[in-house]
């Protein structure tokens, strides 16, 4: 595989590597390569990135590298978030938010446990958006903090209280296994007959 | 849900499939059509269903009169008449080919489809800015429940990110995908179906989660269903079956 | 604000957009510029991204723009992202799915004449898989929801746009059955004459 077929596939892997990033290490085991020829290849697509006709750029943290915006072009992005297109929830987001809404409170943790993903981007954006709001902190080990949903939780889902949501929420320590079960489903029986 | 009950014959998407596949197999010009030879092959087939108390889709059944129609039509005495160009549109088999023509057309596109499958383009989440983004209220009624139920089956079809050497994510220990197995192994033991509560085994919370969505995915997947005789009585869930 | 910055920019918004992508709308609001200009950014970018040392490409799906992996790239990619074996489609849905993705928008009684069968089943597993979507309501009788392929159709099978989908086989000149798809096979003879 020559240098620049080498070149696109790092970029390729580097861009699906999403949040989490990707290492020489990983890169030089999918293509089979020693990773001097990665690093002297992330050095090319650096270079490249550094022209004014593009607009992302390679960051490196903990030899672990990621895409990304350049941050003279932050202000568009911005706006571009701030336009109504972009402010519908993403999945991650919403899946958050349902965890947290049934299970609160709950701890960022816990969410990443249930969706076997790193999220504290969807956590980050609901706080943002005012979606969920801090509810003080666990008393287990490091503290960690406590996700609640909040007030305008409620208003975006035009609910006027918290016991209008199909409920594993707040009172799961109370509440018989079985019964919850029934209620889960029947909820979301009553969802499926919306349809 | 009565879907679950209906059997679909074997390897066929239908009864267009069926008549393709007869007329592949016996290498029938499909303008041509021996209507009376094709039809005994497909009642022949149909039987053969019966025989084996298969139920039998209505449409098939729907077909088979329609080519019994077409074998009597076939054989009224304008048959004598020769046949020129004119006759041909007056062919009582035309709407009949049409309809195979066509369906085939997009059989054979499902299969152009399928040799694509697997060519998977990925896209990234998008990007968030942290540093001073204005905290963006949201408005009334934007989005419903319905969507953040949604997004939690979704959640299950996403791609989960193959555990790289050096991450610092702990692992679930109850993954839904695993429930999704445990759930559909049990019910596929029990015959009549399970009581939904059952399901819930183990009280704890990830687990109970990972059971509801579990159920919820296995539903939307076609894999089980559920019913309850009358409101409020136990519910039952139930396998559906092979696809 | 010159071409190659212009470009940088697009290229950052189309990053930063992720799998919510962008519209030339969007694009052509932020930047204060007309939608023309965006659409000639939008084809340079694109250009740029045939060249074999690029990893990334532009996909479009109804007018929504978005960055997208190679298709090529495919086997690389896997090899770092875990598809949990994600089940092949059924020959009854991806039936259904060609149908849907050649004469879109499409009811699905529609799918029904021409599969000769029942097709809930199927029409159900593909919204759930998220490769169709429905968009908006026929006007007949009873105004039956009319379904298309969504961007995860594209994604899912390596397109980058409905364009690149393979020309239905010839035997076209019977086909008074469907407008549509003579429609359609105008757009593919067209496209094929172009390349």
């Amino acid at each position: 595989m020559g240098i620049s077929h080498l070149k696109s596939v790092i970029e390729g892997l580097l861009f699906a590597s999403g949040d989490q990033g990707v290492t020489v290490k990983q890169l030089a085991h999918i293509l089979n390569i020693d990773k001097t020829t990665v690093k002297h290849i992330l050095d090319k697509l650096k270079f490249d990135y550094e022209n004014n006709d593009r607009g992302i750029t390679i960051i490196e943290s903990h030899d672990i590298f990621y895409l990304a915006t350049k941050p003279e072009h932050h202000h568009y992005i911005k706006q571009m978030i701030d336009t109504p297109h972009a402010t519908k929830l993403s999945q991650a987001a919403l899946e958050t938010l349902a965890i947290i809404a049934y299970l609160q409170p709950i701890t960022r943790t816990e969410i990443e446990e249930i969706r076997g993903i790193k999220s504290d981007r969807p956590v980050q954006t609901l706080l943002s958006r005012s979606l969920i709001e801090e509810r003080g902190r666990k008393e287990t080990v490091g503290k960690p903090i406590l996700f609640g949903t909040s007030k305008d939780f409620l208003t975006y889902f035009g609910l006027t209280s918290l016991e209008e949501l199909p409920p594993l929420s707040e009172n799961i320590e109370e509440t018989d296994v079985r019964e919850e079960a029934d209620l889960f489903f029947a909820n979301f029986q009553k969802l499926n007959n919306n349809n | 849900m009565n879907q679950a009950y209906r059997v679909k014959l074997p390897t066929f998407e239908g009864p267009l499939d069926l008549l393709l596949h007869l007329i592949q197999q016996y290498e029938i010009d499909i303008y041509d059509i021996p209507v009376a030879d094709i039809t005994e092959q497909y009642m022949e087939y149909i039987h053969a269903m019966q025989h084996l108390e298969l139920n039998i889709a209505s449409e098939y059944l729907v077909m088979a009169s329609t080519l019994l129609a077409l074998k009597s039509q076939m054989l009224l005495p304008n048959q004598e008449v020769e046949e020129t160009e004119d006759e041909y549109m007056d062919d009582p088999r035309e709407e009949l080919v049409q309809r195979l023509l066509e369906y085939k057309k997009y059989k054979e596109a499902a299969q152009k489809l399928k040799d694509h499958e697997g060519q998977t383009i990925y896209i990234r989440p998008p990007t968030f800015i942290n540093d001073n983004m204005s905290k963006q209220k949201v408005k009334k009624g934007e989005l419903s429940i319905d969507d953040m139920l949604h997004a939690l089956g979704k959640m299950l079809a996403r791609k989960e990110w193959n555990k790289p050497l050096d991450t610092k994510i702990k692992r679930t220990e109850i993954s839904v995908q695993e429930q999704m197995r445990n759930v559909l192994q049990i019910v596929k033991r029990t015959d009549g179906g399970i009581r939904f509560d059952a399901l819930f085994d183990n009280p704890s919370r990830p687990r109970i989660v990972a059971t509801f969505i579990a159920v919820l995915e296995l539903m939307k997947k076609n894999q089980v269903f559920c019913r309850q005789k009358t409101h409020f009585s136990d519910l039952f869930v139930y396998y559906v079956g092979g696809d």
